[in-house]
């Protein structure tokens, strides 16, 4: 894990336009962008960064890279990642939406075994206030301070954030997972990064109500996570029905365990958290007070 | 996206997998011409399981019953959803019939292979003996012979029924499939295995790259879109709309090219958000504070700049559907973190009001909830106009839920 | 197995990579009825590389020339091989000619990508300047634009070879290629690529999971045996033949069901060994000795045990080969370790006499060294026939150049 | 590397016959033969050998298993290979002939990431003599002693081994790499293998005239094999017009080096063991002059 302002980032993209207006969003927010990558405009720049056509030239150009951002057409991500992963890079951002499944699947065979991080498909990436951004984190809602927020939603994390700091409770790590059906890291992995991260003093956990994660990262927290979770699913009042197959409800039940039933998901998602003890936000705008809660109660 | 079983069929029988003889029914008359001897199996083609127990599936013995029974399920709606093609095929006698599926597991982010030695219509006792194996690596095919040895087959049908489980993994992959289902696999006294019935769920996102499956789907897409076309009053022509659920409550609908997911309820406050989450955490402010959704629909905008020419059209298309329906009495629209395009939305906004002046359309008071945008300008640009601009999100919330009362 | 151009480019057309418009011409008259436009090219199908400066190649620009053309190139052997098949094809006109190519390393035991931009004729320049890729992980299109940027391209063509390259190696893998060679690959003015010329080697041992290249090479097969059937006496007419290499000093034949590899040279000791270096071993110990190996024969006997049946047949045609020809005036055999199977051996070695003197065929001298048999029993068996039985390899060499001069 | 009397090992085959034939003359010979693995045979045995369906029930019965020797017919030889890797197994040995390729490409991919050594296909595989046999080779032939074979033969190999043995050489360990034209193994790996062997004083490679992996093992041997090494390479004298094409004259060209000329082969070979003062036998026969001139070489 490299999240620091040293930390050498790439962006590998096709569309100029939205691969330069990333690359310079990172830049300006502290970012050290070394290399655009775009096979057939190597030896371009893009306003300042040098463009290649491969990543083995840059990483010839400049040494080691630790991140590529990925902004490339949806069936193109997962040639462009293990580029990345074959010229050494350990952390990926895959931004862009719409990427196969079964792409996510070999790719992330792969990255298991090179122990490759990745965050996304379809994710803001990471953000650490006033020193990086590998993702697309609008900077202007974030402060430094010592939260730690790990999310499955883009925007709503942009909006926890800002309650946040308009609250005056400023920002650790912010890192969204990704919004599609497969994605690259879980709560999980992160719940792991940030219990050791030596900034982030407390992590808000922001889920949904699809799904099993939220139930497994509960039981995780509750087993191996020192460090006091606030936790906010959207989704639990809204009247969704959601039709599963016999093998996805299946899935679920079997990845919610037994202690949980997985008929009465909503539920079953608040009750987790509850079981351990993980105080469960209503809205967004009560999270700040959780926080603040769980934060005198950690120093007394 | 789920096919229908006799599209399910095309592509196992495609891929090598046993499927009985069968032929398509359009129409109740084209019994006369059927080419399989009886007895025979009639089913409703529609999407959902359980059709048996409803009513959607008969055993007919000559050429005036089959005909007979063909109306009959011809008029079930079965879940709401009418067949519009029956499926005529050999009868079969299963010594045993087998549950065996191949589907994509979020959370451990692999395929996993299920089986089970008890398949058939009683999916509860299937569920119960299910067996799994995680496709950790590579697909090969002792992967399937580990599911036969835990369901408990023995001697010649772990291969011959392994055999079965690689040709749908390799279906799943080639297809780029979210599930395929054989329920039941049936065995014969002779062992022979035959699929008797099958599921399988396309992947929308992977649907660019196989123009086959397209086209094979290409009748329900634009059948799905006419029924539902009439329920929303102005839609543009021009935009595609693909109905991917269509039972039970919600009905959801997918615009591959735009990327909008909309959904139906019975309240009376149209909601539109970018962002999956966000717009689920709209909904459930609006819930709080005792309003009712009567839709919510969530866009793409863009956390990085969107084609400009799409746009304006998509985000037309997406007011159609949140506010042209007679039961929406406001509209609450929630976006964030898109400075760049926030200007151009406002613009858009601004248009699709004077489009509703000019055919002379009756409009509804809107709350437009901007964070991250330049708020200022929005209120200037929409003054005089029944839009009512802020940045808090439950202030919104809360004057949205008041207009609808 | 080697295509030929035409086969090789039906295979491009099917996975995308673009070819020209040609017609396939089986007789001169043939090209009276050619549907592609002057002027063309008219290019003799025979497996060497080098038809272009040996006059294998013409250009025609009208139908009276094509056919004189034509006959000229039937009647003209390249490296010994005369052409069935003519292929005529639009010309193009090439701004440059790269050489592309993906073939399997047996060291780095991956396949390689090959590729430089100086392709065409002249293939010293294009070995000079040729660049490679081992794809060492599973293929991922990356790999090709690797080599793109090492043999120099840019912009655009980048994409638009390792297009080319990536549809080169899903070739390869779903065909179970040995190699695939595109060269040159032509560039036009305006950046269209057009495959001019291919090779492609198919496995021989993936054969059998391809029954689509079984039946496209089928001719081959079959018209290679009868040529090659003409010059081997007595052959059993129920063996397949299929002769892999034609040009050269020797010809090797492999029969696919039995797994042997025979050679032709110009002495007068044929020999059968079992094992590939063992036989390599022995046909130095006898040029060593100053004898004149006939031809050599690699059988496989099975270190395990074969199957019974198939052992018997496989030996009589590899008896007929190495020993039914003019010019051999003594057989070797060196078989080794082969204890269970040393009876059965003798047995047929005491057949295959037997029915050489049943059609009253003249018998010439064997020398048989058995390693790891039982070479008493040997001895007794085989006693009154022609066959001297050792076990010192050198005094069996030995005793087979002493007979044969 | 597990090569002793203790190694499990399991034969992986679908007809009964040869595979039990294998499995009892490995048995015969000493070797540790847990199972045999014949899907749907589970249950049944070969002579006392139990077998399994799958190569895990094995490994659940008898625990960590060492060696795989592979009977499978060729197009069912990488499923039951990578099932034995799945299973843990870090030793497989392929007997059967004519695996195609690009099966190999994908096993060795697999075989290298979880560094499983794979002997053959194609092969006699490994023996031991009077210790272990996992393949093919007839016992009668061996005895043991200081002498390493490392052969691209089957028969030949015997054939030298023999000679050995008459000449009152016995042998540490003979392998038989394997004549299908993509093995698992390289001479570099296995004479590492026995250049650590303790019980090795002495290497004899038997090489083919084909392929460049002689003048490779040439080069690796002067640079960091310190035991004596005697090698014989077949078809030195046999007239044979080798067809390349481009691309794979290109290949040997290039993995010969510089230093050979890739057009006269043959004599690069011999002069490639000679430049590096290795002596190349003429024949078997001479085999065992040459490996006591050695041995005495390295005594005094």
């Amino acid at each position: 894990m490299n999240l620091t302002r040293d930390s050498k980032v790439i962006v590998q993209g096709v569309t100029e336009k939205i691969s330069t207006q990333i690359a310079l969003m990172m830049k300006s927010c502290g970012t050290n962008v070394v290399a655009g990558i775009s096979p057939g405009e190597g030896g371009k720049e893009w306003h300042g960064i040098p463009v290649f056509s491969l990543v083995e030239q840059a990483v010839a150009k400049v040494g080691i890279i630790d991140t590529s951002v990925i902004v490339m057409p949806a069936y193109q991500v997962l040639d462009a990642a293990l580029e990345a992963i074959a010229s050494g890079l350990k952390q990926i951002v895959i931004v862009t939406e719409g990427v196969p499944p079964l792409d996510m699947v070999k790719l992330l065979r792969k990255a298991e075994a090179t122990e490759t991080l990745i965050v996304g498909p379809n994710c803001a990436g990471i953000i650490v206030p006033d020193q990086l951004l590998v993702g697309t984190h609008p900077t202007e809602f974030y402060t430094p301070g010592p939260i730690g927020i790990i999310s499955r939603s883009n925007t709503l994390t942009y909006e926890v954030a800002w309650e946040l700091t308009k609250s005056r409770l400023g920002q650790s790590i912010s890192v969204s997972l990704g919004c599609d059906p497969i994605v690259g890291s879980s709560f999980l992995q992160w719940l792991q990064i940030l219990d050791e991260d030596e900034r982030t003093e407390l992590i808000v956990l922001i889920g949904e109500v699809e799904g099993a994660s939220e139930e497994i990262a509960a039981s995780y927290i509750s087993e191996t996570i020192d460090k006091p979770v606030v936790a906010y699913i959207s989704g639990t009042y809204a009247p969704i029905n959601q039709n599963h197959s016999h093998a996805n409800s299946l899935i679920s039940a079997r990845v919610a365990g037994e202690k949980y039933d997985s008929n009465g998901e909503i539920e079953s998602k608040i009750a987790a958290f509850e079981a351990v003890k993980i105080p469960v936000a209503k809205r967004p705008s009560d999270i700040p007070s959780l926080v603040r809660n769980s934060l005198q109660k950690k120093y007394i | 996206m789920d096919l229908l079983e006799y599209q399910a069929k095309a592509l196992f029988s495609e891929m090598g997998i046993p499927v009985l003889p069968s032929q398509r029914i359009d129409y109740p008359k084209d019994l006369k011409r059927l080419k399989i001897p009886y007895p025979v199996v009639l089913k409703s083609q529609v999407h959902t399981g359980e059709r048996s127990s409803l009513g959607g599936i008969k055993f007919v013995e000559n050429t005036i019953d089959a005909v007979a029974a063909a109306q009959t399920i011809f008029n079930l709606p079965i879940k709401d959803e009418y067949p519009e093609v029956l499926l005529a095929e050999a009868k079969y006698n299963a010594d045993q019939e087998l549950y065996l599926a191949v589907v994509l597991d979020p959370i451990v982010r692999r395929p996993v292979l299920l089986g089970s030695a008890q398949g058939g219509i009683d999916t509860e006792t299937a569920m119960k003996n299910m067996q799994q194996v995680v496709v950790n690596q590579e697909f090969s095919p002792f992967y399937a012979r580990r599911l036969m040895v835990k369901i408990g087959l023995q001697g010649k049908l772990i291969e011959s029924v392994s055999h079965i489980v690689e040709k749908m993994y390799q279906l799943l992959v080639e297809k780029d499939l979210d599930l395929i289902e054989i329920n039941p696999l049936g065995i014969s006294p002779r062992g022979e295995v035959m699929a008797l019935d099958g599921k399988v769920s396309v992947n929308d996102y992977a649907l660019g790259r196989h123009p086959d499956l397209v086209s094979l789907v290409g009748k329900n897409i634009s059948n799905n879109y006419e029924i539902k076309q009439e329920q929303v009053k102005g839609i543009d022509n021009n935009s595609l709309l693909v109905t991917s659920n269509l039972n039970g409550v919600s009905s959801e609908k997918i615009i591959p090219n735009y990327r909008l997911k909309f959904t139906e309820l019975q309240g009376n406050i149209g909601i539109l958000c970018n962002g999956e989450g966000l717009t689920m955490a709209t909904v459930d402010l609006v819930m709080q504070a005792q309003g009712k959704p009567a839709n919510f629909l969530n866009i793409k905008l863009g956390d990085y700049l969107e084609v400009k020419e799409s746009l304006r059209s998509q985000m037309f298309t997406a007011l159609d559907l949140v506010s042209q329906k007679e039961n929406v009495k406001v509209v609450l629209i929630n976006v964030i973190g898109i400075v760049q395009t926030s200007d151009e939305l406002i613009t858009i906004i601004y248009e699709y009001f004077n489009k509703l002046k000019s055919i002379d359309q009756e409009t509804i008071p809107f709350v437009l909830r901007l964070l991250g945008g330049r708020i200022g300008r929005a209120r200037e640009r929409l003054s005089g106009l029944p839009v009512e601009v802020m940045e808090n999100l439950e202030d919104a919330v809360n004057k949205a839920v008041f207009l609808s009362k």
